[in-house]
């Protein structure tokens, strides 16, 4: 029997088992909870490398692979299935480094500012990992929505009113996007008749052409539902206050959220409308483009004027979700893959860099902050004995503040792209990318628009520079009285293992890449996604 | 011939309850009074499981009888609650 | 048929994206509800529209496929209903939540000036 | 992997200063130790490979970092990079040496000589650097260290402010430098130092040439401070001495003109090199020497003449010319062996006598002869006086000068310019020396200066001696070392030229002599005048670094603002508004694109009934949506008026299931939405609806888009419904639902079995919606106008009371008398319903989901008719244990297949023959339907529960807001 | 017995629910017999008044009465409604004290006068017993009264009390 | 309504009977609502629905199934007597609520309070 087949529904049935087993936990056990998420936390980190593996390891024809896993035992294009390929393993190690880091963040104070905080994260988890895993489009708005509503716990989690006001524009947004995506899939259906992707694929050039305008409108639709999610402007709106009112460790999961919505976009743009799709593809990756940019610039400017740390990393979520979305645009391989790797290099900083606001935002007002969390503790009898958010979390450790000032530096240069981390290779292996699309040496006519874009990378970076450096200047350098760091372990710790992840990415750049450069491949040839899906037989693009 | 009857004695009877939810639908937005609109959709919803029942006997099917039944057996928790609220400014106290 | 439910779609999600674009947190609710139903009812269409043909088969699992209506749209519909309900209790607590912190019962929290 | 000579140079100061922060206490002296250690160590290995390097060949050394992007760890050394790499380590040494008695005891050392080292290991990068990326990199690393070592003062104000605005701009141009680069990679196909040197022809006729350039030079000019951006330098001099004297005059500054020099064979030649740097370089040459003459500031001066010596080199390397080229490198030794003598000397002085205002010094050279002759020395180099380093130089550039290089205005000013700056350099460099040690001294000094300790005084005195080496006997001396230089940067081809002291009496000469007299002329003429002027006459009320400041500020505030504010919104209303444009143009575009057309099947029969239905359920949708704002109530009961129509559709349209399940949630939300309603207040209808044509116009715009968005619905509804169905994966459904499912209705067989992957989904969508309700309504505080018991309650009460024959409370009891019978009996009727929904769901409509909402319907009446004190007297439902359970046990079920070896949630179901019973249908997908019944009971009872329970928090509430009130 | 079946009779109309909404046989027998206990169980739960049914063999007599009544009423309002709102008729409120006391048997009570039409059940204060009943056309006070107490009541403190 | 054929005559016309009577009586009662001027005569109107119009057409549903199976299916009586049972709850809440709002806005066609008090009988 194979066993590592199934290691494509724990992503999404270790969460599960794990949330709904806090549950049955008294909630005064909070150490016992905490250690539990954070092994399942772990766990899955341990699984999604083994995927990770897995994908990169077994090479086809075609230098791609991707296994499927039909639910429930039915065949392909009738069961939902989950797919394995390079891009979705990477997302889940991704989310899962993350969430280890904002799980032991957690467990400093945040766990216990609400009841279920654990329960929410893992479900959050198992959202996200069916969101990358499933090949069918309607599942696929299941988990969005398991990741939606366990979003709408965490956001909300502590309450409070900033937090509520944040809270509420962003749960009516995505309510709103959430019915666009219903009206997307359902209209998919009532024209191709299915709902799996890869049968999708194969079904869409045996349309007519009315039939083809009409699927067209759904997947429009379903995109401008995705683009919410992605944060592309004008649709963003409400993403910098509401990550901005988010606790700390929320934040930092939350950076994925935006990440799911340009995931899909790139699986299904290149799943569905790969170059032989016609106008209608070009159209969505024009528009992808120049709403990517017009994004960086508009978060741009939110970096510059934001005054607040937590505003300014809403916005730097934008940007890194502006510029993925004007790679997705652009799409060729090259920018692709230097995207992924771009991908995972912001998130991991900007998550790094929600985890230390609350430190240094701590370190800043630490009277404030008590003041404000008491202010909204009031609640029955129940609260007080679990919640000790007014409690003051930390103690002074020597050097903590050289630590955070350290790590602000590094954030500043990750999420800026400067060198020597991460943040820098990021840009320059997608910047190389859009300049030399078939590789270094191969002579390519570089049009307008990618000029451009190139430009607005940059800026950003730059202005993005100028921002952090305002910001840390004025809070490190020019305190107005002396800094007391009240930190504890747990909470400095993650923030420099994702730091230290963002070095260690720059150093192993070349493996990195190449393992983004496969998966980017294997997404701008989809063939090997559907037949594993769908099993041989099923040419990309024939008709059945 | 007498399935004929039926069926226009049917669509008739449908015809009706529809007309008499318009009729009651028109209470519950002229009011004047919350009472008129709480009354009105209660009768609302029991017009509708007649009109369930009709649908029922028109398809020959048994299948949408659990819509009655539902409608017959909890139809009146919402009104309940409407009539509570009427009454005390709060449903559960 | 078609052409009623069609209407009745558009006037529903044209009731809901009115509300939806009001200021009161209330207006919210209820205009989320009336697109949620537009939605479920737009889903439903997808299906075709089949008068007395529910998908149950006959005893022994008799029925011709052709002959009932198409059960996948009727089951995608159960679970956008069974989340749209969830939602709209979510944002129902959330503008409770907003109204007593905020005293105000705004979408944004506070009167426009 | 053999540790190179290269990488060790480059990795000595890194791992130094890992050192340094690791190393224990406090004390100063082992820091400063290491770090001169190191870099000694870097200097001794440097001048060991000389021998490698004299012969024109270059070392290199290739790890593959990202070869896929040509991004390699290259490290190169040839002559020129040879050259300041010793120049690098060694007045490094000898700055650190200087700074041991220049930092004070209250300073940070370890935070110093950690920037430190990681600056210089930086800037050994950038001139050992074999790859034009890895260049960049260490480019950038200069500009954070130098920004953390300007800003190492960070208490003051000046600091911070002179280090952002340098790292602003030098960051600015390394992004421009980057982005350069990445067009010179695109050009040539390789970012290896090697290949792009051997590409120049390709680069300077390629198309992007241009761009190119102006990347590049933006990156190198506003590293070494060059006209238009040179104002961040005097900015900078807020860094302590020590930071300036290694900045300005060996590295930072000189990266700038070394990358120029680097890429000079690339480069230059071409009109557009010689008119940017050319006029950048003879700008900031003569500004710099005249702003130089007004600072008042003695690093200020020294900053200044900064500006105007790399102005020189640039106007050098402009010139196109090898010999041109080769006295620029030779001018960039000169230019850092006396300014760092020079700032050193400064911060002698501002150490010994506290304070660096030239007005308040004069006559110190009573005090400290010997650095004072020190100091004049080195002025004189700077001035270009004969027998010093400074003249050679200044010497090889008027005779570059002179000669004809790109006949235009350009080449015509050349030689005036160059004698014009050089007089302003001789009065600036007298000025220091006069108003400085000569005349007569004030009445007292903040602080009475002495001579500094000998080894502080050392690095002045050596860089002085080296001056006067070399400018005595150039050839024997420097010679042959910048030869080596010089060819390696022009690629063998080094030109011929003559280091000498003596080269007849030419034309240069005559110029350096009408510079020497002019210069001392203006400065008997003007010196007082200097000495008393606040800023410069010309040029003075135009500060760069305030136009910078503005611009930045503009910028980088305001119009980003601005730009946020007109092209962002914190709203919600234009986010919707937004939201369904979007979606409605997306929806359209493609329809637009290829014409909506109907289906076939067209319209179906007619009926009147459904269609008057229908009329029903619309017009109570519009008079929801018009009812909304004031007339809560209405607008809910209108709702379920639609709720109710749409239930019937299913019906009407075979969704019997859909139709049951919709009613049993219509009937919990209806309830949910009351349950709400109470914490809303009245809405007071004399706030007035905002007149005048903008928000009529506004509600007009919101009206219009409702009707496009249902229009567009209605066509793309009306669409499909018209076309005939296709192909679709239905038909498996049906066909298999009960051979393969077990189950004839063939929708719950969908949801527990072929899709019940979505169910399992679904139901933790309930689970967390529920949990996050029950976590928000914990910290609920209701708004303090509805606080108060409902006022139907408050009338009620106070009739109550005043009747005679009733108690308070009597009215509720009385009002709920007989219904509450009813209702209660209803409560085993409703578990029957729900248990009847829930096995009768896979044959027939009902199912887990039906079932456990008419449950919790049930408990909720329960609620509604006694109370939350009376049922949760006798009743436990612990709702949380309920969703937990219900979730484990859907779990579960899915995960046991996979002991049998089949996928997760794989059903099976078989028929048990049991005596008398018969044929019993057993299938594992009913515990499955178990669970989503469980889960849905406990969220619903969770969320409608947690909202009831508001009512009894009530008091507290009230009772702590009445203490608010009272400490406002 | 007791702790099994603490409401036998309930427990009996339950499973006859279940048995007219599944089939009469031995399998939905059985499951109907564990539903009905589980249920009856349940209401245990909330231990509500227990009513004794005294005389359950007078329920068809009273069945028919309020069938037949509600037949008639059916017809006088059908008429009222047809006719229109004519001056001659008088609607107004009718206060009966009650002897019925058992809230299961006034349960029962108020769903007859609610269930038939012209006449509805507005308020019952419990301590002095009294009914105050609405009533579509009230020609005769005392008849109406009358009605109430001799034609159910009477009949209902038979059955419960 | 193919299934129509296969009743019996008597069982055809039965079944449209009671579906047009109890249809009938359901109208008749929403017209009530618009014609009374009154609530507490509005209150009457709907019960002809609840009452005879749910009972017809209960009938109509057992006789037309009962006819179609040829064997007795009555779980429509459950609808009836459901539906028997849960009305006045509505109703009598309703009625009591708008009692109240009419007392204590002072309506003058409000029965008193005393009403209740027991004056008369035993
Ligand atoms: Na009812
Ligand atoms: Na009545």
């Amino acid at each position: 029997m194979d066993w590592t087949r199934h290691l494509l529904i724990v992503p999404i049935l270790l969460p599960l088992i794990t949330g709904a087993a806090l549950l049955l936990i008294d909630e005064l056990r909070h150490t016992l909870k905490a250690f539990l998420s954070i092994a399942s936390g772990v766990l899955l980190l341990v699984t999604a490398i083994a995927l990770m593996r897995l994908a990169d390891g077994v090479v086809d024809g075609g230098g791609a692979l991707s296994s499927s896993y039909a639910l429930a035992n039915w065949p392909a294009p009738f069961a939902i299935v989950l797919v394995l390929d390079r891009l979705s393993a990477l997302m889940l190690a991704l989310v899962s480094t993350l969430a280890v880091a904002a799980l032991v963040f957690s467990t400093a104070r945040w766990d216990r500012a609400g009841p279920h905080f654990h329960t929410l994260f893992q479900f959050m988890l198992m959202g996200l990992g069916g969101a990358f895993l499933t090949g069918d489009l309607f599942n696929l708005f299941v988990f969005f929505e398991v990741t939606l509503a366990a979003s709408y716990g965490l956001l909300l989690h502590g309450s409070g009113a900033f937090r509520v006001r944040a809270g509420l524009h962003y749960i009516a947004i995505n309510l709103a996007a959430s019915l666009l995506f219903l009206i997307g899939v359902s209209l998919i259906y009532g024209t191709a008749g299915t709902l799996n992707m890869a049968d999708l694929a194969v079904r869409l050039p045996g349309l007519s052409a009315e039939d083809r305008a009409l699927l067209h409108t759904g997947a429009a639709i379903l995109g401008i539902a995705f683009l919410v999610k992605a944060g592309m402007w004008p649709l963003c709106f409400w993403l910098p206050s509401a990550y901005m009112a988010a606790a700390a460790p929320v934040a930092a999961i939350f950076v994925v959220l935006t990440k799911v919505g340009t995931y899909v976009l790139l699986r299904l743009s290149l799943l569905l409308f790969a170059p032989e799709a016609g106008a209608t593809a070009g159209f969505g990756g024009t528009v992808l483009l120049w709403g990517g940019m017009a994004t960086i610039l508009f978060a741009t400017s939110g970096v510059l004027s934001s005054q607040a740390l937590g505003r300014l990393a809403g916005f730097s979520v934008l940007i890194s979700s502006g510029t993925l979305l004007a790679a997705v645009g652009i799409g060729n391989t090259a920018v692709v893959s230097g995207a992924l790797f771009y991908l995972v290099s912001s998130s991991l900083s900007v998550a790094a860099f929600f985890l230390l606001i609350e430190l240094v935002e701590r370190t800043r007002e630490p009277a404030a902050d008590v003041l404000s969390v008491t202010m909204e503790a009031y609640g029955d009898e129940t609260d007080e004995r679990e919640e000790h958010e007014d409690q003051e979390v930390g103690v002074t450790v020597p050097g903590a503040l050289a630590i955070l000032s350290v790590s602000f530096g590094c954030v500043a240069l990750l999420l800026a792209g400067l060198p020597p981390l991460s943040g820098f290779i990021a840009k320059f292996a997608m910047l190389t990318g859009l300049l030399n699309p078939d590789g270094l040496g191969s002579v390519a006519e570089i049009s307008g628009r990618i000029w451009l874009l190139v430009a607005v990378v940059i800026l950003s970076g730059l202005a993005t520079l100028v921002a952090m450096m305002r910001s840390g200047v004025r809070i490190f350098w020019a305190p107005l009285e002396e800094l007391v760091p009240r930190v504890v372990m747990v909470e400095v710790a993650p923030i420099v293992a994702l730091l230290a992840l963002c070095a260690v990415l720059a150093v192993w750049g070349g493996p990195m890449l190449s393992y983004t450069e496969a998966a980017a491949r294997s997404l701008h040839a989809p063939s090997s996604y559907i037949q594993s899906v769908l099993g041989t037989g099923h040419p990309p693009g024939g008709a059945r | 011939m007498t399935a004929a009857i039926l069926l226009w004695s049917v669509t008739a009877a449908q015809a009706m309850l529809v007309a008499a939810m318009g009729c009651y639908a028109y209470r519950v937005i002229r009011g004047p009074r919350a009472q008129d609109r709480v009354l009105c959709l209660d009768a609302m919803y029991v017009t509708a499981m007649l009109l369930v029942l009709t649908i029922g006997i028109r398809s020959g099917s048994a299948i949408y009888f659990e819509a009655a039944l539902i409608i017959a057996v909890l139809g009146f928790v919402s009104s309940i609650a409407l009539a509570k609220f009427l009454m005390r400014g709060e449903v559960i106290e | 048929m078609e052409l009623t439910l069609a209407i009745a779609i558009g006037v529903l999600t044209g009731s809901g994206v009115w509300l939806v674009l009001r200021p009161r947190t209330y207006q919210l609710v209820i205009g989320l509800s009336l697109l949620a139903y537009a939605v479920n009812l737009f889903i439903f269409s997808m299906g075709r529209l089949r008068v007395g043909a529910a998908p149950v088969l006959g005893p022994g699992g008799a029925g011709d496929p052709a002959a009932l209506a198409d059960p996948v749209p009727q089951a995608l519909v159960l679970t956008a209903i069974v989340i749209g309900f969830a939602t709209t209790a979510l944002l129902l607590v959330v503008l409770l939540v907003a109204r007593g912190l905020t005293r105000n019962d705004h979408v944004d929290g506070r009167e426009p000036n | 992997m053999e540790l190179s000579p290269l990488l060790l140079i480059l990795i000595l100061p890194f791992v130094a200063s890992l050192a340094v922060v690791l190393s224990p206490g406090a004390s100063r002296e082992p820091v400063t130790w290491i770090t001169g250690l190191t870099l000694l160590a870097c200097l001794i290995v440097t001048l060991s490979l000389y021998p490698s390097v004299s012969g024109g060949d270059a070392l290199r050394l290739q790890i593959d970092w990202i070869p896929s992007l040509g991004l390699n760890f290259t490290l190169r050394m040839d002559g020129f990079a040879w050259i300041f790499a010793a120049l690098v380590s060694g007045i490094g040494l000898l700055v650190v040496m200087y700074a041991r008695y220049y930092m004070s005891a209250d300073d940070p050392v370890r935070r110093f000589y950690l920037f430190f080292l990681a600056f210089t290991g930086s800037m050994l990068g950038v001139v050992l650097s074999g790859n034009l990326v890895l260049l960049v990199v260490f480019w950038e690393l200069t500009s954070i260290f130098s920004f953390l070592l300007i800003g190492y003062w960070q208490q003051s104000q000046a600091a911070r402010d002179g280090a952002r605005m340098a790292m602003t701009v030098t960051g600015m141009g390394g992004l421009a430098l980057l982005g350069g680069v990445l067009i010179v990679g695109h050009i040539v196909g390789s970012y290896d130092l090697d290949d792009a040197l051997r590409s120049g022809n390709l680069i300077r006729s390629h198309s992007l040439y241009v761009p190119a350039l102006l990347l590049i030079l933006l990156g190198t000019l506003t590293k070494s401070a060059q006209f238009p951006f040179h104002f961040w330098l005097p900015n900078a001099m807020a860094a302590p001495t020590p930071v300036s004297a290694f900045l300005h005059s060996a590295t930072m500054v000189k990266a700038g003109v070394f990358l120029m020099a680097r890429l000079w064979p690339v480069l230059s030649g071409t009109p557009e090199w010689f008119m940017i740097l050319g006029i950048a370089g003879m700008t900031s040459f003569v500004l710099g020497a005249y702003l130089a003459m007004f600072q008042n500031d003695l690093k200020g001066l020294l900053a200044y003449s900064t500006i105007s010596h790399l102005g020189l080199i640039t106007l050098l390397l402009s010139l196109g010319s090898p010999l041109a080229a080769g006295a620029a490198i030779f001018h960039m030794l000169n230019h850092a062996t006396f300014k760092a003598s020079l700032f050193m000397a400064a911060g002698i002085i501002d150490h010994e006598t506290g304070t660096r205002d030239m007005r308040r010094i004069s006559g110190l050279f009573r005090y400290m002869p010997i650095t004072g002759t020190l100091a004049m020395v080195a002025c004189a180099a700077m001035a270009g006086v004969p027998l010093l380093n400074g003249f050679l130089s200044k010497e090889m550039f008027f005779a570059e000068a002179v000669e004809t290089h790109a006949d235009s205005w350009l080449d015509t000013a050349a030689p005036y310019a160059a004698v014009l700056g050089s007089a302003l350099a001789v009065t600036y460099s007298l000025r220091l020396i006069h108003s400085i040690f000569l005349g007569t001294p004030p009445e007292s000094f903040p602080r009475e200066p002495h001579e500094p300790p000998f080894w502080m005084r050392f690095p002045v005195m050596f860089l002085v001696v080296a001056c006067l080496v070399v400018g005595i006997m150039p050839a024997q001396t420097i010679g042959p070392f910048l030869h080596v230089a010089v060819s390696s940067v022009l690629g063998g081809a080094a030109p011929e030229y003559s280091l000498a002291l003596w080269h007849g009496f030419n034309l240069p000469l005559a110029m350096s002599i009408v510079a020497l007299v002019a210069g001392v002329l203006l400065y008997r003429v003007a010196g007082d005048y200097l000495e008393r002027s606040e800023r410069p006459p010309l040029f003075g009320r135009i500060q760069g670094q305030r136009i910078f400041e503005r611009v930045m500020v503009a910028i980088s505030w305001r119009w980003a603002h601005l730009f946020e504010g007109a092209f962002g919104t914190n709203r919600l209303q234009p986010q919707m508004r937004l939201l369904v444009a979007v979606a409605v143009a997306a929806g359209a575009v493609p329809l637009l694109a290829s014409g909506l057309s109907f289906g076939p099947l067209g319209n179906g029969p007619t009926d009147f009934a459904f269609t008057g239905l229908w009329s029903v359920g619309m017009i109570c949708a519009v008079a929801a949506a018009y009812q909304a704002k004031f007339h809560r109530l209405a607008a809910l009961a209108l709702l379920g008026g639609t709720g109710l129509v749409t239930c019937l559709t299913f019906v009407w349209l075979s969704a019997p299931d859909l139709a049951a399940t919709q009613l049993v949630v219509e009937i919990v939300t209806t309830v949910l939405i009351l349950l709400g309603l109470r914490w809303l207040p009245k809405r007071s209808l004399d706030v007035p609806e905002p007149g005048g044509w903008r928000p009529r116009l506004r509600r007009f715009r919101d009206l219009a888009i409702a009707v496009v968005a249902g229009l567009g619905m209605t066509a793309i509804s009306y669409a499909v419904m018209t076309r005939t169905p296709p192909d679709s994966i239905a038909k498996f459904f049906v066909e298999k639902a009960y051979s393969e499912g077990g189950g004839l209705n063939v929708v719950n067989v969908i949801l527990v079995d072929f899709r019940g992957f979505d169910t399992l989904g679904e139901i933790t969508v309930l689970a967390v919606v529920a949990l996050t309700v029950f976590a928000l309504l914990r910290r609920f505080r209701p708004a303090p106008d509805s606080i108060e018991r409902p006022e139907q309650q408050r009338i009620q009460r106070s009739n109550d009371e005043a009747e005679p024959d009733t108690e308070v409370g009597a009215t509720k009891a009385e009002y709920l008398y007989v219904p509450s019978v009813i209702m209660q009996w209803m409560f085993p009727v409703v578990i029957v319903l729900a248990a009847y929904l829930f096995l009768r769901g896979h044959d027939a409509p009902g199912g887990g989901f039906a079932a456990g909402v008419a449950m919790a319907a049930g408990f909720i009446l329960q609620y509604m008719a006694a109370g939350t004190v009376w049922v949760e007297d006798r009743l436990r439902i612990l709702p949380v244990a309920w969703i937990g359970g219900g979730l484990l046990l859907a779990a579960f079920t899915g995960a046991a297949s996979m002991l049998l070896g089949d996928s997760f949630l794989t059903s099976y179901f078989r028929y048990l023959e049991l005596p008398i019973v018969g044929k019993v249908p057993l299938a594992s997908a009913t515990l499955f339907d178990l669970g989503v019944f469980g889960v849905v009971v406990g969220a619903t009872v969770l969320m409608l529960i947690a909202i009831a329970h508001q009512s009894i928090r009530r008091l507290r509430a009230a009772r702590l807001e009445e203490e608010r009130q009272r400490w406002n | 017995m007791n702790r099994l079946l603490p409401y036998p009779l309930l427990t009996a109309a339950l499973l006859l629910m279940w048995l007219l909404l599944t089939s009469f046989s031995t399998g939905q027998f059985l499951v109907g017999t564990a539903v009905a206990i589980g249920a009856s169980r349940a209401m245990a739960a909330l231990h509500p008044s227990k009513p004794r049914l005294r005389r359950w063999q007078l329920l068809p007599k009273l069945l028919g009465i309020v069938t037949l009544d509600i037949l008639r009423s059916n017809i006088a309002v059908a008429s009222i409604i047809i006719r229109g709102d004519r001056r001659d008729r008088v609607a107004g409120f009718v206060a009966i004290p009650l002897d019925l006391r058992d809230k299961t048997a006034l349960a029962v009570l108020a769903c007859i006068v609610t269930s038939t039409p012209g006449t509805a059940w507005v308020e019952y204060a419990p301590e002095s017993g009294v009914l105050l009943l609405h009533v579509l056309d009230l020609a005769d006070e005392a008849e109406w009264i009358a009605v109430i107490k001799n034609r159910y009541e009477a009949l209902l403190m038979d059955i419960f009390e | 309504m193919t299934h129509a054929e296969n009743l019996p005559a008597w069982a055809s016309l039965l079944t449209a009977f009671l579906v047009l009577l109890g249809s009938g009586l359901t109208l008749l009662g929403a017209i009530g609502t618009l014609r009374f001027r009154r609530f507490f005569e509005r209150v009457h109107a709907p019960t002809l629905g609840t009452s005879w119009g749910t009972g017809a057409i209960a009938l109509a549903s057992i006789v037309c199934f009962s006819a179609l199976g040829s064997r007795p299916v009555v779980h429509e009586l459950l609808i009836g007597v459901f539906m028997i049972v849960t009305t006045p709850v509505t109703l009598m809440l309703l009625a009591r609520a708008a009692l109240y709002r009419d007392r204590t806005e002072g309506n003058r066609e409000a029965p008193p309070r005393s009403l209740l008090r027991r004056t008369h009988g035993g």
